[in-house]
């Protein structure tokens, strides 16, 4: 668990949104999207970031296709060896390959990421947009479910639910991470949707006969894409961190593999009293360099879309 | 913080630290208890705090396995005078912390509490009748039926509450009060506790100095409540832990770097204390047809749980799953014939004969009316090793054809399901070594299956043939071995032919302990052959003269 | 203003109200009934006994009343501060074992949480000063902040106490030690303090360096710093401006990251085995003591619910802007 | 004279290349003169007018010299130009509404900044001023988000003035108000200058009509180039450049009808600055352009106080 | 025919405090198919929540609103007939879309059957009757476009739709001078065909260059309406007067006007009900029956 830090494309709410707005007569002519990109690929930020986090999904998708063995958490070797030629992380207690389970385990945490971000994200458009869109009663409403959420600490909610529930798989903990960990995300957009709904090109949407829905997605939303996206990018990485410390407590998924599960077994067997290093050492980089590379590429993002940021 | 509360005029002292309690008096333990220490009610005997009985509340006899034999305790003998009266005599000179002797009266009043209704021994009144006092010393128990094999379980097993402080006490108060200013006879008194621990302070005055020469070594007993293996390891290297009764992977290693001992000083470094079972649900299909239980022990790699899981901390178990201790009683030419051992092409092969195909090709083998077989095999979580365990069975049965997935409830919903046979495979070890092998099998077959299965029979196997048996077995005096052996035979040919249960792997009796401040731990090469824990009902079994053994390290 | 407290505590009202509701469906709606739990632990085969036992404790927990009486009466007891009896630590209420752990939780959270604040601010505004400064921290902050809060507890357990041996790897004090107020248990208990309190506030703190250094770039870019500098200010007034109100937000987003800190908190402690609340709530959950859960639960979200009160009101007094501006209805 | 530039070059520096918005600018302002300066946007009003107190990070300096008092003023040189901010060179920014640190009391606010420029606080004088511009003292003690658009704008007024500088740059204050708001403002700022707390000034707006009534001259840019100057009465009726006709032939009057007289603008649009076209800039736009237009005309004085770049003036 | 009768919009400010703020406050007139109606007044009195009243974006608190004698009602039919431009160019587009969209998202609602050859005709016609040249600004990107372009697009997309009504807020305030005229002289061309127009500005001299009559607002009400000639021509009303007085205009005097003791405007501290003066001149009055300056 950690604590997101929100896209610094807008600090306060009440910040109004600088993505857009009048640019100068003369400008040069580039368009948005080429501008961003001129400064995307030069941005060492994003690239450093991007690149490790690409690095470590291609580690994730394509590792287990060059392991001989299709389970990361079969007993194929010595047991407790140190890292060597054969076993390039070691092996466990029970002589499981760490390598294998390394890079299965990105697999899913790469999932959970996915799924978890990808669900908060959707809720929090969902309430975020209507709120800051429909405002009136409908906000009202909404504000108050989403400082609700806010402040119950959803940790404990998530042991509840687990418990309650019990999980099973990768998916099933990506959904309740979704479901809990939008608030900060959703009162985000709605400031953000709130600073664009009384743009005039909203009206005008609206004279042209668009529905509400219609103008959230196709008037509201591609303006604020890019800060969409790096919301997405941090829901992500709450995701797994969030998700790490499920496994770890014991309320992971029970089939399969993944960081958090491997730090947990490395945990439950004393790797760390009896000097297995290369058991716990591994996972904890992998996410600390998936989520920390992401919150990188985030803020190259935020100095690639935000003017008042890029390095002059 | 309030730390604790302190008992019996301890005012004051309970809150100086360490100074209070020398280290070098003191012995730490863990182990046993989990959670934090609920009451010091002896009758409570899943949850009362390490200790309460055997350290402080005793009972009439303890057993010494290594013999197989019932050592008297507070009795100073006992024996059956007919066919349904046992007599016992009390020893004298037994007082109560308080001051009171003991006497007969207070051993017929701890006997006649399981009559009442929600005790947890009332069963023992279906066929004891009576217990009376003959005198101050003697009291006769007669029967209505003579177990014998069970009452002897019972004679080690059952503590003696006083009775001039206990009769005062509503039944709701006898069964589940805390008792946290216990009355005891015991050698030790209950000092203090917190939340994660209790501590016990030697009565100087204890009867056992005298009457059996024996000494308990340490002056305070400190067992911690069970704290996670990692945390129990670093405490162990520390130094600041003397015994630990867990599981503790890696083991091994440290007994084999003299950081620690174990009874043993190489593989299986562990003694073997129960026998842990996989319990199939003999109602479901197909677990109601012994030629797929069968099939099922055959496809499990017992020896890669041994090795890889426990590290050979433990050993395969029997195929009758019966402990070392008794390997007297194993009929060896009958398990040479209907044995099994991991054998996955044998597995297969015998799920074939009996019909259960892959009709559908997934590489599973479906029932015989076609449908799929999901079985789930569940171990309580946060048992790591059995978690690792039930994995590694699940694999197996997957090369013989079977599928199995497994799922880590906790504990207490396991139980819950456990007990009403909603559950389809578990892994248990419910009854530990005992005076007989009775247990076992009363484990095994006990009839009729209640709505409820709370401690026996968990796979609602019915067998009315072998339960009568299991009862003759019951009524066979103890020191009859031949009349035990002729029976407990027959048992083996339809345990080994039905398998209502799966037996895995020997549990060791988990103990290692640290010499820092303690020495002469029991191992198979010094003098001391006890039981090196103090589990409960273990205590009885050795763990207390364990103890008396003990030296300080200078 | 009025107006802005009675909308937060509108908002405070309801959460509780939500957060007990929820509570109170713990024990009810759970799988696994906590009485047959109680009742398998007891392993009683007798069915009578089995009977006798289950009316007992179904009338100890008030189960056999109608649901909505319970829920009144769950009301009512906690207006009495009663949480029920724990079956875990059976008989004892659920408010003392939690009272008893509640004084590690808190000496672990406060502190981590507030320094954590404090340092991180400082260092990010130090960070937006000095390129150097700036490539440095940033980095380190972002590492800091994507580690797991258990993986950097791991990791410090393992270098400071596995290899250095400088503090212990667990528990609230020494074995040897009975908890009490004096100076052999302070001294001990600050010891084994030590790791836990370090994982939490280094997470956090990596968290509070980003967050401050790129408020403060925006509060740099302002227009009241770019008037400032017109005007010959000296850096040192612009950054003082600026750094006050970066903190601003900061404070509205500690209120926001209460929650998390909090779950960091209780992870942290079930690795280091800390003897707080996290490990009660596992404990709870791994022994189905759903009215410890209960408990526990309703605990921590009081105190979180106190806590952004605080802040709230630390805001308003800060803000001035929160004065006047928050009649407008956008929160 | 107080302030004289001489061809002045500031570009901005773009991903495409350099904006040129100053592109060689020369002019001069008296003591007590106020300066008009208007144009359309994009022009390099803004350009100009933060050329003379702080460049910002995107802007370079590409040449020419502003001497203010006779002396040269750095304008490349941050550090050196601090000693000429506020105390000689002063600012009442286009975004005075967020100019002032909204966490600070206005009064504590004023003190601060003072201190940090090494100057007490003379309350009575500070009163004095903020009466001038119609403003109670009390609003020292209030934050700015509880003054009104225009009360702010005055305020900065008053704090950029309180040195006393030689020169006031007065960017847009006035097109975020309405009409009366913009009077008083307007009003204001020709007080400040009348009571000598400003000797000169610069005044930016696009807006003719409101500049012809404050300032004293009248200076028209098109396309990061001068086009013409001339004292306010001059230009407002006899101009020479043929932008500047156009622009006030495009200003209808109140009361003037459509149907009455139909008014035109000026057809196309100005260069853009990345890439100026060589010769006379307004060339494409003009009605009188012809071959001599291709080179560019010089700034002549072809009246006293009357300049103007145009081959056809 | 659009007529107004005593329209009211209080706002709210939050749903569960009941506080509001009355913007329009009993607002009557009408505008006339072919004919400009000026709406005037100082910042936040209310203008441009009239005009989004009429164009269905504000729902009416009270009173009626009423076209052809039907209640306003937003939706596809009704903006087909009655459509709004508004103030700052840059922001009536969405920055990441080409310009154009905003003639897609009018054929996809109203002509969604004309084939995409006949549209692009019909577009650049409309195009060129605001005097762009279609090659230029097509396909480009808002900020690609300058103000001026930006704002004649938006009058060129009004008139793909067989508009009747027209709401025009401070269209003009973001141009500069000479595309000012430009846009004001558009607007008058299509009056001439029949479209009636709410002209909304606080400029008064662009008011009366095109308006047949006026409207002057103050704090959501109407203190003075009729023939532009007579409100600007002989203001009755001192807030008109002021309001006329503060407009800087090139040549003539920027000095206070007279003082206006007569009326009690000031002292009632209330704009009153409208009286009408002499025929197609309405000013509101506190003191009305006794008001002297109004019985002159
Ligand atoms: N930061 C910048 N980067 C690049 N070009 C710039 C920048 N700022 C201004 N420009 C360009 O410089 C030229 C002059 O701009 P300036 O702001 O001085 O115009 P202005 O006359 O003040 O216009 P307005 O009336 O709109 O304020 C314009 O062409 C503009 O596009
Ligand atoms: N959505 C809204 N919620 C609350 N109040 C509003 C809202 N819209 C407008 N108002 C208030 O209504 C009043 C009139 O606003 P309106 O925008 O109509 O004024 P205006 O005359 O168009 O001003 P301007 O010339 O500045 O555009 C103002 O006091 C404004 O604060
Ligand atoms: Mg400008
Ligand atoms: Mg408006």
């Amino acid at each position: 668990m950690s604590t997101p830090p929100q896209p610094s494309g807008t600090p306060t709410p009440d910040t109004p949104d600088k993505t857009v707005g009048p640019s100068e007569a003369a400008a040069p002519a580039l368009t948005p999207g080429r501008e961003s990109l001129h400064y995307a690929v030069r941005n060492p930020k994003l690239l450093i970031g991007l690149a490790i986090v690409l690095i470590l999904l291609g580690t994730g998708v394509l590792g287990p296709l060059f392991l001989d063995s299709s389970d990361p958490n079969a007993y194929v070797g010595p047991q407790a060896a140190a890292p060597d030629g054969t076993y390039w992380l070691g092996t466990t207690t029970f002589g499981q390959d760490i390598y294998a389970q390394f890079v299965y385990g990105l697999r899913s945490t790469f999932l959970v990421g996915v799924i978890g971000g990808g669900i908060a994200a959707i809720v929090a458009m969902l309430v975020g947009f209507l709120a800051g869109y429909r405002g009136g009663i409908v906000d009202e409403i909404l504000t108050m479910l989403t400082n609700i959420v806010l402040v119950i600490p959803s940790l404990a909610v998530l042991l509840i639910a687990n418990a309650y529930l019990g999980v099973r798989s990768v998916g099933v903990q990506g959904l309740f991470i979704g479901l809990t960990s939008w608030p900060w995300a959703a009162r985000a957009i709605r400031a953000q949707t709130f600073s664009l709904r009384s743009r005039e090109f909203v009206d005008l949407a609206r004279l042209s006969g668009s529905r509400t829905w219609r103008i959230i997605f196709r008037e509201i939303a591609p303006n604020m894409s890019s800060y969409l996206f790096m919301t997405f990018i941090l829901l992500f990485g709450g995701s797994i961190l969030i998700a790490s410390s499920l496994d770890f407590i014991g309320l992971g998924p029970t089939e399969g593999v993944s960081l958090g599960l491997m730090l947990q077994s490395a945990q439950q067997w004393s790797a760390l009293q009896l000097g297995m290093w290369w058991w716990f050492v591994p996972p904890g980089i992998g996410i600390t360099a998936v989520v920390g590379a992401l919150y990188v590429a985030n803020v190259g993002l935020d100095e690639v879309f935000n003017p008042k940021l890029r390095e002059s | 913080t309030s730390g604790g509360s302190s008992t019996d005029g301890d005012k004051g002292g309970g809150t100086s630290g360490g100074g209070a309690m020398p280290r070098n008096e003191t012995l730490y333990t863990t182990g046993t208890q989990w959670g934090p220490p609920a009451n010091y009610n002896p009758l409570r005997n899943w949850d009362h705090a390490t200790g309460t009985k055997g350290l402080a509340y005793e009972t009439l006899f303890h057993f010494d396995p290594n013999q197989g034999k019932l050592t008297p305790w507070l009795a100073e003998s006992g024996s059956w005078t007919g066919g349904k009266t046992y007599e016992m005599k009390l020893r004298s000179g037994i007082t109560w912390s308080d001051g009171k002797p003991m006497t007969a009266a207070d051993v017929v009043y701890s006997y006649e509490i399981g009559k009442i209704e929600a005790s947890s021994f009332h069963t023992l009144w279906d066929w004891l009748s009576k217990a009376e006092a003959v005198d101050d010393h003697t009291v006769r128990f007669t029967f209505k039926q003579a177990r014998y094999q069970e009452w002897d379980f019972t004679l080690y097993g059952q503590p003696i509450v006083p009775e001039h402080v206990w009769s005062k006490l509503s039944d709701e108060q006898v069964l589940n009060g805390v008792n946290d200013k216990p009355v005891v006879s015991g050698a030790y008194t209950l000092k203090s506790h917190s939340q994660d621990r209790v501590i016990w302070q030697r009565r100087d005055d204890w009867w056992g100095v005298k009457a059996l020469g024996m000494k308990p070594a340490p002056k305070y007993i400190v067992d911690i409540s069970n704290p996670s293996n990692e945390v129990v390891i670093g405490q162990l290297n520390q130094g600041q832990l003397d015994l630990s009764n867990n599981f503790l992977p890696g083991a091994a290693s440290m007994i084999k770097a003299h950081k620690a001992v174990s009874y043993y000083d190489q593989a299986p470094y562990m003694q073997s204390a129960n026998t842990a079972w996989l319990v199939p649900n003999t109602t479901k299909k197909p677990m109601d047809d012994p030629a797929f239980r069968k099939a099922l022990a055959y496809s499990v790699d017992v020896g890669k749980i041994v090795k890889g899981v426990y590290g050979d901390l433990v050993k395969p178990a029997d195929p009758t799953g019966l402990l070392p201790q008794w390997d007297k009683y194993i009929d060896t030419s009958l398990t040479a014939k209907e044995g099994f051992s991991f054998d996955t092409a044998a597995a297969k092969k015998m799920l074939a004969d009996a019909g259960y195909r892959d009709t559908d090709g997934d590489g599973y083998v479906e029932n015989k009316d076609g449908s799929a077989i999901k079985l789930k095999l569940q171990v309580p979580t946060g048992w790591t090793d059995w978690m690792e365990a039930a994995k590694v069975i699940a694999a197996g049965a997957k090369d013989a054809g079977i599928r199995i997935t497994t799922d880590f409830p906790d504990q207490n919903a396991l139980n819950d399901l456990r007990g009403k046979g909603d559950f389809d495979l578990v892994i248990n070890n419910e009854r530990q070594l005992s005076n007989t092998p009775w247990t076992y099998y009363e484990y095994m077959f006990q009839l009729p299956v209640q709505k409820q299965q709370n401690t026996v029979n968990f796979g609602r196997y019915e067998n009315k043939e072998a339960w009568d048996l299991v009862q003759q077995l019951g009524g066979v005096r103890t020191d009859d071995e031949a009349g035990m052996k002729a029976v407990i035979s027959k048992i083996q040919d339809i345990q080994l032919k039905e398998m209502p249960v799966i037996p895995l792997w020997y549990n060791g009796l988990w103990s290692q302990a640290t010499t820092g401040a303690w020495t002469n731990w029991p191992s198979d090469k010094g003098d001391s052959h006890y039981a090196p824990a103090l589990w409960r009902n273990w205590l009885e079994m050795g763990g207390f003269e364990m103890l008396t053994k003990l030296k300080p390290a200078k | 203003m009025a107006r802005y407290f009675a909308r937060k505590l509108l908002v405070y009202a309801l959460t509780f109200v939500v957060a007990v509701t929820v509570n109170w469906m713990i024990p009810r709606f759970m799988p696994g009934d906590p009485v047959s739990a109680m009742i398998s632990r007891a392993r009683v085969s007798q069915p009578e006994a089995v009977d006798a036992m289950r009316a007992y404790y179904n009338n100890l927990f008030g189960f056999d009343q109608p649901v909505w009486q319970q829920y009144l009466h769950f009301w009512s007891s906690l207006v009495h501060g009663d949480f029920g009896l724990s079956i875990w630590v059976f008989p004892k209420p659920v408010s003392e074992v939690i009272l008893d752990a509640l004084p590690y939780t808190l000496a672990l959270m406060i502190p981590a949480i507030l320094l954590s604040w404090f340092a991180g601010n400082w260092l990010g505004a130090l960070a937006a000063r000095r390129k150097i400064l700036d490539n440095t921290v940033l980095p380190a902050g972002y590492v800091l902040t994507a580690m797991p809060y258990m993986w950097i507890a791991v990791i410090l357990a393992w270098l400071l106490s596995a290899k250095a041996g400088w503090f212990p790897v667990s528990g609230g004090y020494s074995l040897d030690i009975q908890p009490g107020m004096n100076a052999d248990f302070l001294l001990d208990a600050l010891h084994h303090w030590v790791l836990p309190f370090l994982s939490l506030f280094l997470v956090a703190l990596g968290g509070w360096a980003i967050g401050m250094r790129n408020m403060i770039i925006y509060e740099l870019e302002s227009d009241y710093s770019t008037y400032l500098a017109a005007l010959g200010a000296p850096h040192r007034l612009i950054r003082r401006y600026a750094f006050r109100n970066a903190v601003l937000p900061q404070i509205t987003g500690l209120a926001l990251q209460l929650g998390v800190l909090v779950a960091g908190a209780l992870v942290t402690e079930i690795v280091f085995n800390y003897p707080g609340l996290g490990n009660l709530i596992l404990a709870a959950i791994q022994n189905r003591d759903f009215f410890l859960l209960q408990g526990t639960f309703l605990f921590i979200v009081i105190g979180v619910l106190i806590a952004n009160f605080l802040i709230d009101l630390v805001y308003v007094v800060v803000d001035p802007r929160t004065r006047t501006g928050m009649a407008g209805g956008q929160s | 004279m107080t302030l004289t530039v001489n061809d002045l070059r500031v570009h901005y520096r773009t991903l495409r290349g350099e904006v040129r918005a100053l592109d060689g600018v020369s002019f001069g302002i008296a003591d007590g003169e106020i300066l008009g300066l208007v144009g359309e946007s994009g022009c390099g009003k803004t350009t100009l007018g933060k050329s003379l107190i702080r460049l910002d990070g995107r802007m370079r300096h590409a040449g020419g010299s502003i001497t203010l008092d006779g002396e040269d003023v750095p304008i490349a040189d941050d550090r050196a130009m601090n000693a000429f901010r506020f105390r000689r060179i002063s600012l009442v920014p286009q975004y005075s509404m967020s100019a002032m640190n909204p966490t600070r009391r206005i009064g504590r606010m004023i003190r601060e900044l003072l201190a940090a420029r090494g100057a007490e606080v003379d309350t009575p004088e500070l009163h004095r001023r903020l009466a001038l511009v119609g403003l109670e003292p009390d609003i020292l003690e209030r934050y700015p988000i509880e003054l009104s658009g225009g009360m702010k704008q005055r305020t900065v007024m008053v704090i950029s003035t309180l040195l006393d500088p030689s020169l006031l740059i007065a960017d847009e204050v006035t097109s975020a108000l309405d009409v009366s708001n913009q009077k008083a403002v307007a009003g204001a700022l020709v007080g400040l200058r009348d009571r000598g707390l400003v000797t000169s000034m610069v005044f930016i707006t696009h807006d003719l009509a409101l500049t012809s009534h404050i300032a004293d001259t009248i200076m028209v840019m098109y396309a990061g180039l001068l086009a013409e100057k001339a004292p306010a009465e001059v230009l407002t009726t006899r101009p020479r450049h043929p932008y500047t006709r156009r622009l006030l032939g495009a200003l209808p009057q109140v009361g003037v009808r459509r149907s009455e007289g139909r008014l035109t603008g000026i057809e196309g649009s100005p260069p853009s600055l990345l890439d100026p076209p060589t010769g006379c800039r307004f060339r494409d736009r003009c009605p009188l352009a012809d071959d001599q237009c291709a080179d560019r005309p010089p700034v002549v004085e072809v009246a006293p106080r009357h300049h103007v770049a145009c081959w056809k003036a | 025919m659009l007529t107004l009768d005593r329209v009211t919009k209080t706002f709210r400010t939050g749903t569960f405090s009941g506080q509001g703020v009355t913007a329009v406050d009993r607002v009557s007139f009408g505008i006339a198919p072919g004919e400009v109606v000026t709406l005037i007044g100082e910042s936040g009195s209310g203008k441009s929540t009239i005009g989004r009243m009429i164009l269905g974006l504000t729902q009416v608190s009270e009173g009626s609103l009423t076209l052809d004698g039907e209640p306003v009602r937003s939706g596809k039919e009704y903006h087909r007939r009655v459509q709004g431009v508004f103030q700052d160019p840059f922001s009536c587009f969405n920055p990441v879309f080409r310009a154009d969209r905003v003639f897609a998202m009018i054929k996809d609602a109203y002509h969604p059957q004309v084939p995409a050859a006949e549209w692009r005709t019909r577009v650049e016609k409309a195009v060129r009757d605001v005097r762009l040249d279609p090659a230029q600004v097509l396909g480009k990107y808002p900020h690609q476009l300058s103000g001026g372009q930006l704002q004649r697009l938006l009058i060129a997309r009004t008139l793909l739709l067989d508009l009747e009504f027209l709401v025009a807020d401070e269209i003009t305030s973001m141009l500069d001078a000479s595309t000012r005229i430009d846009v004001l002289n558009l607007l008058g061309d299509l009056r001439e065909r029949g479209l009636g127009v709410l002209y909304i500005t606080h400029d008064l001299s662009l008011g009366t260059y095109l308006a047949e009559r006026t409207v002057v607002l103050r704090h959501g009400r109407v203190v003075e309406r009729g023939a532009t000639e007579k409100v600007f021509g002989d203001p009755q009303h001192p807030y008109t007067r002021r309001l006329l007085a503060a407009v800087p205009r090139l040549g003539a005097d920027w000095s206070d006007p007279e003082p206006v003791e007569v009326c009690l405007y000031h002292a009632s501290g209330a704009t009153g009900d409208l009286h009408e003066l002499e025929p197609d001149h309405h000013v509101a009055c506190a003191r009305l029956p006794e008001c002297g300056r109004t019985q002159q």
